[in-house]
Formats: C-alpha cells, structure tokens, sequence
C-alpha cells in the first residue's frame, strides 16, 4: 500500500479553517498526488465548530474520512480537546497556541506550537491566523513543501484579486518565516 | 487530460451542463442547494433554463414541463423535498418523461438533520410515490463518478425514457478531488413525442389519465417490460476482492468507497474479506450478489441507515447465505469502525 | 434627568454592537480589553453618570443581554 | 349561403364527455376560435387540469399536457421558458386552480410567467362530485358542506381575479362570464386579449370565467345560466382587473 | 344487535367517531370522497371539527397540528394524494404522532384511474416518504373490518404513538353489507405529550429536527426499538385452509376475501388450496408465513398490481419454497380466474 | 432602583443561536413580551417554522411545534379548531411562508382562521445560506440570482401583507419593522394587536415585520438596520393595511 | 355449500341500476341474508353505463364478485351486449324490453322481457321504470319474495319524503300487478 | 332581415336547451318524435323561415351541435 497521509484541520467556523483544507488538496494535486478534502459540519448551524480532513495518496484513494488523523492540525482550544486523542500514534499536533491555553496530553506524538493568531495581529493582517499556521505548518512538517505550494498558489487562488492574493502570500510566508526562526 | 479539483455538488451539475441538461428548476435545500447556485450562476450564460420554483411540488412539475417540451431537464433536492415530489415523480414515470432527479439525502424522518444518510433507499427503489413504477437510481461513490454518473443518467434517462435518480450522502456532495472533465454531449435521442408545438405533425399529447382499465393494464405492462429491460440492460456495481472472499460487505455510494478501505484492512488481519458496491440500486445488481453467494460464507450490509438495502441482499440470496447488518445513523462510519466489525465477525465465526 | 443603569449578562454578548448605535446617551462601548465565552468583545458602561435608564439599549439588543434599572 | 358559424380547426371532431348544458364546451369552443383566429395553432401548447375537463387534450387539436391537480401553472413556466416563442395556456377550475393549486397560480403571476391562464369558475368541484371549493358561495350547499358554506366555519369565497390582479407580473387580469350570448363574445374578446398579452411578452394574463355545473348545481341548464347571474354576479363581478399597456 | 347495511366507506368513517376520532381534514379525491362527505355531516352534529383543507398537504399537516393537540384525528385520500402526503407522514412518524390516514387505492402510477389498485403497497409498507420509518398497515376486507380495524387502528395509534395508515381498494369503499355496529369507545390512551398548552406543567415541545447527529442516531434506535415491539405485538393474518395445503394463496384486502372463494372452489376440484390473507401489511405477517412454508409446496401471490407483497413473502420463506404471482391491474380479479390459475399450476406441477 | 427592563417569563433563558445583530431575537422578545402582558402564556401554543428561527421551541417557553416548512398555517388551523379557547400563532420566514407556504397562508386566511402569524420578511432565505425568497428586492444579489433580481427573469417581490388584506378572512394585516426604537416599540404594538384580535375572535390576523439577515446581506448589523431602511422601505411600506374591528 | 345467488344490475348511468341493487340488497338483509352490493363503474365519469352486483346467501360471503352471475337485470341494449354471455348455464336474464331492441341469442336461459319505460310512461312516471322492472323480476324469479320485499319498504327509503316512498311503491307495485298480468 | 339557416349534428345534442332559450327568433325545439344516440330528444329548427342566421344558437351551444350558414 502507498503512503497515504490524512490530516485534520479544526477550529471555530470562520476561523478559514476549510480554506486551509483546501489550499493543501490543491498543493498536492499540484504536485500530481491522489488527494481529497471533506468537510465536516457540527451540529450548530452557525458559530459552532467547523473541521476538514485531508488525504493525500500516491494511489487511488478509497476513504477520504478516517478516525485516526495522521496529523491534527488545531486552531482552538475545544478542537484540542476533541481530537487529541484521534491522531495516530507517532502522528502529529499542530497547535494554534494563541489560543489554545494547554499543550497536549499525549506523549507518542509530535507537537508543535505555533502563536499564529499573535503573529497575525502583529502583521497588522487579523484574519490572515490560518495561512500562517498554513505556512508554518507546512515548512515544519507538511505533506506539501513550502517550494512546490508556493508554484501553485496563484491557481490555488485563481479568480480571487491580486491584492487579496498577495496578502494571502505574505501571510503564509510569514509563517514559513516564523517556523523557520522557531524551530 | 488536466485535472480538476471539484467539489461533488459542483462535478454533477457540471455533468448535468456537459450532457446537455439546459433547464434546472429546484428549491433550495441543505445539503443540496449548492447545485442550484451553480445553476443559478452557469445557466444564463449557457442560454439555459434556471427557475427557483416556489416549492418542491412546483420544481418537479417544472420538470414535466420542460421534459415534456422535449428538453434535458434536472431538479435537485433533499429529504422532506424528495418526499414532496413522490406525486411528480409517479406522474413522469408514467408520461415516461426523461428527467434526472437528484437527492443529497438527509438524515430523517422528519426535518431530521443534515448529516449524511442513506435513510432514502426505499423511497428511491421502492417508488416512494404511487402506483407500480420504478427509476433508474444510481449512486457514485466519488467526484468523477458524480460527473461521469450524472452524464450517464441523462442519456439513461432519454434512452429508456424514464426519471433517473441520483442518490448521495451529503458528505459526497462537499467532497473535493480531482477529476477529468468530460466532454460535451453532442448526440441526442429524438424526441417526437414531445410537446412543442404541432407544426407539420399531428398534435403530441402528454397524459397519465387512463381511466379504461384495460388501458390502464397495457399500460402497466408496457412499463413493466420496459423495467424488463432497463434490468437486463443497466445493473451496474464495482467488485473488490470478491473472488475468494469468506465475508462480503455490500455497500454502496461514499460509503462503498469507505468501505473498500476496510476490506483492504480486514484483509491485512488475514480476514478474506470483500465489497460489493452497487452502482444502481434498481436495478440492483443482483447477479453479482447471487454469483458471489456461491462462494461466500456470508454478506454483510453496510448502511448509513437502520436496514434497507439488506433486504434486495437477501432477496438476491433466497436465504443461501446470512447476511448481517452494520448500520449507523446521521453519520459516514469510519473505514476502522466498518473494518472491526469484519474482524469481529470473522473471529467470532472462527475465521481467525 | 432619570438617573438608571444596565447590567450586561456579558457572555451573550454578540457584539453586534446596536445598543451602542441606539443608545440616545452614548455611554456604551465595546471592552476591547476582555473576550467573552462567544469570542465577542462584550458592551460596557463607559459613563455610568450619564445613563438615564431609558432602556432603549435592551430594545435593541437582540440577544436579550441587557438587563435596565430605574430610579 | 356561406356558413357563419363551424367548429373551429383547434377543435378535434370529438363529443365532449361533459354533462348536457355545462358550459366548459363553450369555453374549449371559445379557446379554439381564438387560436383559429390569431393562426397559432401548430405554436400552442395547452395545459389541461385535473377536473371535468381533465380530458380536454381529446378535444383541442394541438399539443397539450395533462397536469398534476393544481400545478399546470408551474408545467406551463418550464415549458415558456424553454420554449419561448410558443403559446401556452392552462385551463383551470376553481379546485385546480384556487383550493390545491394556489401556490403554483400566485407564484406564476408573481413571476409574471408570459403565460396565459383560462380560470373556470364553477363554484365547486364539478368532477369528484360537487364538493365545496375555495369558490363556493356562501349559504351556498355542497357535498362537503352539506349545511351551506358559513364564514365562520369554511370561511369567504377567494375572488382569484383581484387577488392575483395585486401581483406585479400580471399584466392582464380579467372575469367574464358565458351565460349569454353577450357575455359569450365579452369572454371571447378577453380570451383574445389574454393571448395577445403573452404574444406581447407584457406578462402573466388570466381569463377567470364564470361557468355553470348544472349537474352539481341540481339544476337545469337554463336554471343554472339564470343562477349564475343571481348568485354569482354579486360575488363575483366581472370586468377588468388589471391591464397593462 | 341489529344489523345494519352500510357503505365500506361509511362504516369507516363511522368507526373512526365511536373510536373517538374528533377532527377529520381531508381533500377530495375518488375513491375516497365519501369518507370526507360522511365526516363533513357528522362532525358538526357531535362537535366534532371537519376542515376540507385547501390540498393534501395542508391536511396531513393538519393531522399533525390536531394529533398534536392531543385529539384523536384521520385524514383520507387516494393515489397522487397520498403521495403528496409522503413528508408529513414522515413528520408524523418522527414526531410519534398517533392518527389515522387512510388510503382508498386507486390504479396507477401518474393520474391512472379510479379503478380498485393494491399497487400502492410498496409505499405503504417501505415508506414512501424519507428516513427511517414505518406505519402500522391494515387492510379490511368487507365492510365489518372497515369498522371494527378503524377503531382498531385508532387504539393502535394512540397506544404505540405511530401513524396507522388503512388501506383498501376503491371497490371495499363503495361495498355494501350488514354489520354490526359497535359501542363508542370510552377510554382513552393519555397524551401528557400534548401541545395543548402548558397551564400548570413545564411546555411541551413536538420536534422532529435534531442537527446533532448523536441525538438522531437515538432517536432512530428510539423508533426501531419501538416497531420492533409492533412486529412482536400487531401481526395479524386470517388463514383458511392451510393446514395441509400444498399451494397457498396469500392475498390481501378485497383480494384476500375474493381469493377465499377460489380455494374453495379449487379444493372442489381436487386441489389442496389454502389461504393466508394478511390483515396487517406492515408488521407483515411473515411467522404465519414462515410456518405454511414448512408443509406447502408452492406459494401464489395474488395481488392488483404488479407484484409488491410478493417481496414481503419471498423475504419471510427465504427461498425454501417457489412463490409465484398473479396480478391484474385496475379489475379485482374475479374468484373464477384465480382458481383457474390456481388449478393450471396445480396441473402443470402433476398435484391432479 | 428599579427593573425596567429584563428577559421576559415567556421567554426561556437559552442563549440565542442567531448571528450577531440579527433582529430575530427581537421578535421573539417582543412576543414573549406581549403574552405576559396578556398573561396568556400557558393558553399559547407557538408553531415555528423551518427557517433560522427552526430552533425557536428553544427559545419560548411555552408550548410549541416545530412545522414542515410552510406549513405551519395548516397546523395552527387544526390546533385553534380544536382546542378554540388558546392562542395559536405561526412565527414563519418569507421562504416559509411566501414561497413553499404560500397556498397556506393565503388559505388560512381566507378561511379566517382565528390565528395569528407573524411574518419575518428578511428578503431572503437565511437559513439555507441566502438564497432569493420571493420577498428579494429587484436588484438585490443572492446565491440563486447571483447576477441581481430582475424582475424579467425572478419576477417580483410579494407583497404579503397587501396579498392578503384582500381577503375576507383577514381581519388584521399590519407592517412594522425593528431597524429603530420607534419601530420595534410600533411592532410590539402591532403584536399585541393581532394577539387581541385573535382573543376577540375576529379573523386571521398578521404582522409583517421587516428583519435583518446581516450574514447574508454581507452587511454588519448596524449597517443592516440602514440598508432595510433605504432599500427594504420602498418597497414594503409599513402601516396597517387592514384592522376589522 | 349455501345457496348463493349473483344478480348482476345493469344499465346506463341515471337509469337507477344501483338503486335497484341496494333495494334488493336491504329487502336480503331484512329477511335476514347474508347479502353483499357493490357498484361497478365504467371508463366513463357520467353518461356510461353502470351496474352493480348483489350476493345473497345463507352464509358468510367470501366473494362479492363474480364473472358469471345467475341472473343479469339489463336495462339497456349495450348491458344486454355486454353481459349476455357471462350469464350461468341455467340463468336468468330479465329485460328492459322498451329499451332493448333485440333478444338475448342465449339457449340455455331463461329471459324476461319486462317493457318498463312503457309502463312507466304509461303511468306517468318515467323515472320509475327501475322500480316497476324491480317489482315484475321479484315476482317473477327475484331472490326475495314480493310480499317480504314490501315489508321493509319504508325501512329502505329511510329518510325520504313520504310522497317519494310512495311514488316509488306505486312503481314498484305496478310491476308486479304487471308481471302478474303477464306471465 | 337577413335570411339564414342552421344545421344539427343530431347525434351529439345533449337536449341542453339553450340554443332554445337564447334564439331570439323562437325558431327552434325538442324534437319530441326522436331520439339520438345519446338518448336525448335532439333540437329541431321549427319554422326555417324566421331563422335570421344570427348564430347565437352555436354561439351558446355547448356541444358544437350547430352550425349555421346565412345568405
Ligand atoms: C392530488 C389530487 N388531489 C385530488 C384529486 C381529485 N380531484 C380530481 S378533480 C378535483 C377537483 C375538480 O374541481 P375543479 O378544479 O373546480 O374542476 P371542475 O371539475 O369543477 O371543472 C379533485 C379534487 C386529484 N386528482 N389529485
Ligand atoms: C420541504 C423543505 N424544503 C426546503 C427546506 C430547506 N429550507 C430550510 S429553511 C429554508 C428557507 C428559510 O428561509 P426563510 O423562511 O425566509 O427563513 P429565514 O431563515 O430567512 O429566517 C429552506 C428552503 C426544508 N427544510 N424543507
Ligand atoms: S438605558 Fe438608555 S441611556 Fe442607559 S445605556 Fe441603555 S440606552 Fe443608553
Ligand atoms: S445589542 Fe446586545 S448583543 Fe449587541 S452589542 Fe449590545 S449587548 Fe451585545
Ligand atoms: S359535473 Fe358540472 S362541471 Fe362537470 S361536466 Fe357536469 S356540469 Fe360540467
Ligand atoms: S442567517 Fe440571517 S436570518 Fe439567519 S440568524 Fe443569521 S442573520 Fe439571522
Ligand atoms: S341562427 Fe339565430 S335565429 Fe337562427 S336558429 Fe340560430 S339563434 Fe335562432
Ligand atoms: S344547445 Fe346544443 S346541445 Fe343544447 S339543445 Fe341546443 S343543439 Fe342541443
Ligand atoms: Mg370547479
Ligand atoms: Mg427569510
């Protein structure tokens, strides 16, 4: 069986959680991978939690959901709680750790902290939080290297505005740019 | 041919476009409305057909009228608005009127929720609405297959002039992956039985009303030897692993898909594990069933609902072989969760 | 003038931010300092003095945050 | 001698299965004429309801639909906007149109579906046996209100022309009625106008035609012309509602 | 007591008021106006409400409101109109709200005819509508069995909080004979439930949405647990015959009573006929069926469509014995040609 | 000191699952208000429709139903037959009850049923994610007429308040709107109206109340209150468009 | 098994066939039969023909159906074309011999030829050829006696206008004297 | 006056009487010595001379039973 990869993204619903989701299917179909992104929708109409699963494959996928993550990838802290003990053993946490106010209980897995709402408010760029912990994330440990997303981003935001578009860039380098300092 | 990343919703109305459907006449409906928007914005720049009908009863006589006015035509719903059509849904498959209705089903009864489900197999296979009559239904299980299923809905659909169904959980219909975009359909069915205005022809009428029973017999024969037909013609399911395997699971849409993951797992627990995943459900291929019963010590139903498909399993397998049930509710089981279940059974039966 | 006061039941807070646009005394503001249990922002009293307990504030608040006394 | 008056060519040569006096036979005449008139037969596509004239596509001679009780209106707005430069029509009783169909009928006005709408008006459901309809009169006895219609239990008689003539997209609203030969040719110069209002694109028309159902009125065919404007005409005035230029 | 002749359909309707039924809400349709008239004169002389709604949908919404309400309550209909009300019966049925609808069948599918019809057994017994659900089905037989299964019906109801629909061909309705009236019912089920107003309680609530997916699943195990206690407790089948009969008729309704007629005529012959006629269709009786499977040697379903409740027969003898069909469409067949057909197979398979 | 203002007994003390700033949550104050004031709270029973304010049997505390969407009316109807001594009333959406509900609605009234609806006209579905209600404005931008309303393709907007003033059976039919003080102080008036016109039992009675949906008018709330103003006004008129008495 | 006798009513629509069926329907049950009456309809929705059939019997009923009833009541022409042929061996036809324009072809049963719309012109009572055709076939051959017939007269007009019973006795009177006459 | 005649698809009259009572000439009636297919005593043209060919008999005649010719 080829390696298969799937990663959860969590948060509250307007944190773009989902667009994370999405900027990493459309990476790694870019680099030719198998890929699928799924949405979840909790039980709330509005508000509420929102999480998406990515797998990445070199084969045909056949569940694009799973139970166990091999990365979990959390923006808040009630995601934490909910899917910490999910991710696989020797899997990955992916910790917003602005606000997030604990770190993880488990020990056979690898986690990393990254302030991305911090970092966000200080580039002056509030709502740009989920493409640096998308920047960040994928410099540190992602399924995607930061070079080959970085080829695919103008079709990844294709339709959007440019400024709209360069402001998601910065935000993402600044990520990378943090992991690369913190790590 | 490039790919494309597609949300499923987004590939079977696109589908619907490249097949020539050029009227969409639907209320909006989670998790179904995302086709609707997408009609909404492409139709007018097609020279198609978008109406946002008034209600659900509306939206599927649209599509009697406009199927009936000789054009490919769709509507697309969920659950209660599914449940609302069944009289239109009776009313075409007696004008044989070609359509292809689309359910990203909902979990029930009642208003339920909007969690993924397969609470609407009966409905769809059983003829939900009145009178003897069935619909080809089909259920894709990927993004392409959304596409390619759609595409092939609609030529069904004017073949054997007959509503087509496409069923979905609402998960499938969010799904994004990458797919190869067909290309438009350029051959048609002649229609000369359409409504369209009777220049140069004797007048067409389109009519349900058969109030001789003789009639009204010849009728129902005439339908019944065309499902006949459809049912020699249109069964269709994927195979995995079937050839030697102690336990089959049958599952079908997402779920089927899902459930392939869990073969290969059982497998790798040394369980002879493998899936049946029907493509139609009516016609249900009962023939892969039946020859599979030959071999198998026993049938496993997979449902995201509380037991419906597992009766055409049986009736497939006149009581050869067991079939059990594995169901949840509101929910697409994880491929763990399904392959556990396999494994319990082959340890409990002593297969390991 | 009728001296009155509001008490906020600040986790239900929306900070949609009416009460402030409708409030005839503007003595409301939102706390930019603290985040309630929403993620919100909450509405405070800036300038108690100034309240008339008009109650207009609770009128307007959809989210039945406000609670308005009178002398 | 040259014949002044024949069956029309949108008429088939069939007998009307229709009780003897009951002027839905004149109505389809009617219909028929115009279409003979305006030449666009071989364009039109009638949509025929459930009710007495459910089997009305055995009468006109060019395409017609038979619809779900209630929803021609909803059948004809696919069929306009697919098929633009058609003629279509629905011919609808007052239980198709006003009881069970009311949604698809406001609906199709309020959309202003270049569509046209022939209304007949018989205060009750003629074919299932004369039960009250939305229409019926009060004081008024049918098999479902055997004890005569009273507001306080089956509520007011709902009066379609002005109701729908509120809507934006009509653009031509009118009631007529055929119980003599004057008000015959008023509904006929309506019907005609109604057609014309769709060939102009100006909108939704609707010809609401007052019409008599001896057989569940239990009365004679004469009686039951007389009754229509005794009993009728005061609820239900004729006119024009609505007229867009 | 006396006996008294009346209509199927009036005896139906009477049955519902002596079982308490104090609200009717119906629209017209052949063959079951009769019902709705009979109730448009009774209601108001014992204060009762009748209410013509302004369509199906509005009156199955209606039996919603007054089952709510805590009242005993029926609607009536035939073909396209019990299809548009496929949603509230699934609203009804998630909302465990107890009344009786009744399906005077007409031929289908599409407009069809107001000819006899057993062709909507399929979608009484699967649920025509969305989601997991069932209603308790009964099918009278003569004009006594409207009214002694009407009440029967109603308890049923209110005891199991589920919808009972009654179902009959459109000839049982216009039947004639003597029965014997009954007593009115005088205890009532209580309906704590009700949303009647909450003077001195807490408010009730009477919901049928639950978006959180866990809550949806309970609620399906809540209704499945509850039609499992129904399939323990409601089967119902009358049996002629069958003790040492080698083909047994299973037939329903009308059907079931005219098939009787057959076997008799049949053992005259020399054929060793028997007959189970299900009383209830859902639960179907399928024990009785399981246990004539033991000692006959073939199965014939007679059935006014195209063969639906043969599904039902096949699942419950899980292929121990060959089930074959008979069916017309719009006609009840008459009691000579089902035993000539009973007689032909008993030829060809060498019984005489 | 004293309390002037607080969460009323009609109310339960849940927390609101609607969008920040969005003027369902004063509606429904404003009528749990209202059946304090008339101290009918335990003769109440509510029917809520599909629609945001789906979840509003949380939010009352008396009884309630949750309705097939639009058909709350038809519910409310036998309910108010049976048991004519409480005081039903429909809370329903302009999807709810202009579009899918509209045969319902109108036939409700029509029969004068001794119900009361309040009508939350906020333009467009926004439950389902903003999509066109029949109550859009022409121009207004939503998912399904995502190039703008225009009355050629989408028709026209409803005016139900005006709809159904014509009918007979309608015996209070009043607009209001809660962008402002004044306004939302008129709307209670006008709850507590229809509430006393049902306890007189004079007929269907209905509020109109122009509401916000600033998630899918893409607006923040207080900008929302100024949008209804200037765009909603125009079209829908505020004031009482039919008072029996 | 019971004696059972099917009688098969028939005619056009208005003609009172139905109304014939019941009479001899309620005149069964109050000499206390089993008796079962049910109405056919035809393609038609008015004008068409109609007809119904009555079952009388010692016992239970299981069938109130039938192909071949033993007597046929035929009002017209189209109803003596249609059913002819479905008689039993040994039958009974009875006709409306006013309206019936020909004999039936059948040997092996026993006709009736009643003109009842002439009597009934005759006594000024056109609408009351069924019953005067009722009277003469129950004298003649009916399944219920003339004189039991009678004594549930008023039970079975229940709820009409005395004039209308007694207009319709007449009728029904006139038959049987007719019949009388006759045979 | 205009001279005109008319002429009957007997078989289809269903003796409804309103070319009768809607003839201004008087002219035509039941034809009380025949009856058509259907049953009905079908409508005659009395007096032939009178008739004015003004069509109002086909005009009210529900059944397309009439059609009339005029000089
Ligand atoms: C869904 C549905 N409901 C009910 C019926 C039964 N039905 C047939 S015609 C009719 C009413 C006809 O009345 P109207 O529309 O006034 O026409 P009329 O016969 O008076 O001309 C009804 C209720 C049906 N066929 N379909
Ligand atoms: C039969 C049916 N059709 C469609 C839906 C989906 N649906 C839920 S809410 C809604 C519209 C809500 O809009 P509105 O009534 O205006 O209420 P709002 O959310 O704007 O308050 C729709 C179409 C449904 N639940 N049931
Ligand atoms: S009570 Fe009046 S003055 Fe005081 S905060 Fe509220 S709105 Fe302002
Ligand atoms: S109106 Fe209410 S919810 Fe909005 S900001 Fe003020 S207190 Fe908060
Ligand atoms: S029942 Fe009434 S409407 Fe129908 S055909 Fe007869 S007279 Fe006309
Ligand atoms: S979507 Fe609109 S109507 Fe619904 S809660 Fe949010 S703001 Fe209110
Ligand atoms: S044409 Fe005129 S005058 Fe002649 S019969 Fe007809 S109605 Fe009378
Ligand atoms: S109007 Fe026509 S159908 Fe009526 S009597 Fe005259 S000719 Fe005959
Ligand atoms: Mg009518
Ligand atoms: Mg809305």
């Amino acid at each position: 069986m080829a390696v298969e990869q799937q990663i959860l993204f969590a948060g509250f619903g307007g944190q773009g959680v989902l667009a994370m989701g999405q900027f990493l299917a459309y990476a790694a179909m870019g680099i030719g991978k198998e890929v699928t992104w799924v949405p979840s929708y909790g039980a709330e109409m509005r508000g509420g939690t929102a999480n998406c699963q990515v797998t990445i494959s070199d084969e045909e996928i056949s569940s694009p959901l799973t139970e166990n993550p091999g990365s979990i990838v959390v923006m808040n802290r009630p995601s934490l709680d909910k899917f910490e003990n999910k991710v696989k053993s020797n899997g990955t946490i992916v910790i917003n750790s602005s606000l997030v106010d604990r770190v993880p209980e488990r020990e056979d897995v690898t986690v990393y902290q990254i302030p991305a709402n911090s970092i966000a408010e200080a580039m002056g760029n509030v709502r740009g939080a989920n493409m640096i912990m998308l920047g960040a994330y994928l410099h540190m440990t992602g399924p995607v290297k930061v070079e080959e997303a970085l080829e695919h981003f103008d079709a990844i935001f294709k339709g959007k505005k440019p400024a709209v578009i360069e402001r998601n860039r910065q935000a993402f380098m600044t990520g990378v740019e943090w992991a690369r300092n913190n790590q | 041919m490039d790919r494309v990343l597609m949300k499923g919703n987004e590939a079977l109305a696109e589908g619907a476009i490249l097949a020539g459907c050029r009227g969409f006449f639907g209320y909006p409906i989670t998790p179904s409305s995302e086709i609707a928007e997408y009609m909404a914005r492409k139709m007018p720049t097609i020279g198609g057909v978008f109406v946002q009908a008034e209600s659900e009863l509306a939206a599927i006589n649209m599509v009697y009228g406009g199927s009936s006015a000789g054009f490919r035509v769709m509507t697309a719903s969920s659950g209660p608005g599914i449940s609302l059509k069944q009289e239109g849904i009776s009313f075409l498959s007696e004008g044989e009127l070609p359509c292809v209705v689309v359910n990203v089903s909902r979990g029930g009864p009642g208003l339920g929720g909007i969690q993924p489900s397969q609470a609407d197999y009966f409905q769809a296979t059983r003829g939900g609405g009145h009178g003897d009559y069935h619909t080809i239904v089909v259920a894709p299980s990927g993004v392409q297959e959304m596409m390619d299923l759609t595409m092939q809905a609609f030529y069904w659909a004017d073949y054997h002039r007959i509503p087509v169904m496409i069923m979905l959980e609402g998960t499938l219909g969010n799904l994004m992956e990458p797919i190869t975009v067909r290309e438009p359909v350029t051959e048609f069915v002649d229609k000369p039985w359409a409504t369209n205005g009777c220049k140069d022809r004797a007048p067409n009428v389109m009519n349900t009303l058969h109030l001789d029973s003789d009639f009204l017999e010849k009728r129902n024969h005439h339908l019944q030897a065309k499902y006949e037909k459809i049912q020699q013609e249109c069964k269709r399911a994927e195979t995995f692993m079937i050839e030697d395997a102690d336990i089959v699971i049958v599952a079908f849409g997402l779920m089927g898909r899902i459930a392939k993951k869990s073969v290969s797992e059982a497998r790798k627990q040394g369980v002879k594990a493998g899936l049946i995943r029907p493509i139609t459900l009516w016609p249900f291929p009962d023939d892969v069933i039946k020859s599979a019963a030959q071999t198998a010590k026993r049938f496993l139903s997979v449902e995201i609902n509380m037991g419906q498909m597992i009766e055409d399993i049986k009736l497939a397998i006149e009581g050869r072989v067991p079939v059990e049930f594995y169901g949840r509710i509101g929910i697409s089981p994880n491929p763990e969760e399904i392959s556990r279940q396999i494994i319990n059974i082959a340890a409990r039966e002593g297969w390991i | 003038m009728a001296k009155g006061t509001v008490h906020f039941v600040e986790d239900r807070c929306k900070a949609c931010g009416l009460c402030i646009e409708f409030c005839p005394r503007d003595v409301l503001e939102f706390d930019n300092e603290s985040i309630n249990i929403l993620g919100y922002h909450p509405v405070v009293l800036t300038k108690p003095e100034s309240c008339t307990g008009c109650a207009i504030c609770g009128l307007m608040c959809p989210d039945l945050v406000i609670t308005v006394e009178k002398e | 001698m040259k014949t002044v008056f024949q069956k029309p060519k949108s008429l088939q040569d069939n007998k009307f299965h229709y009780c003897p006096g009951c002027t839905h036979g004149i109505i389809h005449r009617l219909i028929a004429e115009c279409l003979d008139e305006m030449d666009i037969r071989e364009k039109t596509i009638g949509i025929c309801p459930v009710g007495c004239s459910v089997l009305a596509y055995d009468y006109f001679n060019f395409d017609t639909l038979e619809a779900a009780h209630g929803r021609a209106p909803a059948i004809g707005t696919a069929i306009k906007r697919l098929l633009p430069d058609r003629f279509v029509f629905t011919y609808q009783g007052d239980g198709d149109l006003a009881s069970i169909g009311m949604g698809e009928i406001v609906h199709a006005s309020l959309r202003g579906e270049k569509i046209t709408t022939f209304f007949i008006n018989n205060t009750l459901y003629g074919m299932t046996g004369g039960q009250m309809a939305p229409t019926t009169l009060l004081g008024q006895v049918a098999t479902t209100c055997p004890y005569g219609r009273k507001a306080e239990w089956e509520g007011y008689p709902a009066h379609m022309a002005e109701l729908l003539a509120g809507n934006e997209g009509a653009a031509y609203i009118c009631r007529t009625a055929v119980n003599s030969p004057a008000n015959v040719m008023k509904t006929k110069k309506a019907i005609k106008k109604a057609l014309e209002v769709q060939q102009r694109g100006l909108g939704f028309s609707m010809v609401e035609i007052l019409s008599t159902c001896p057989t569940n009125w239990g009365l004679n065919p004469v009686e039951a012309m007389k009754w229509m404007e005794d009993k009728m005409f005061p609820t239900y005035p004729l006119g024009e509602f609505k007229c867009v230029e």
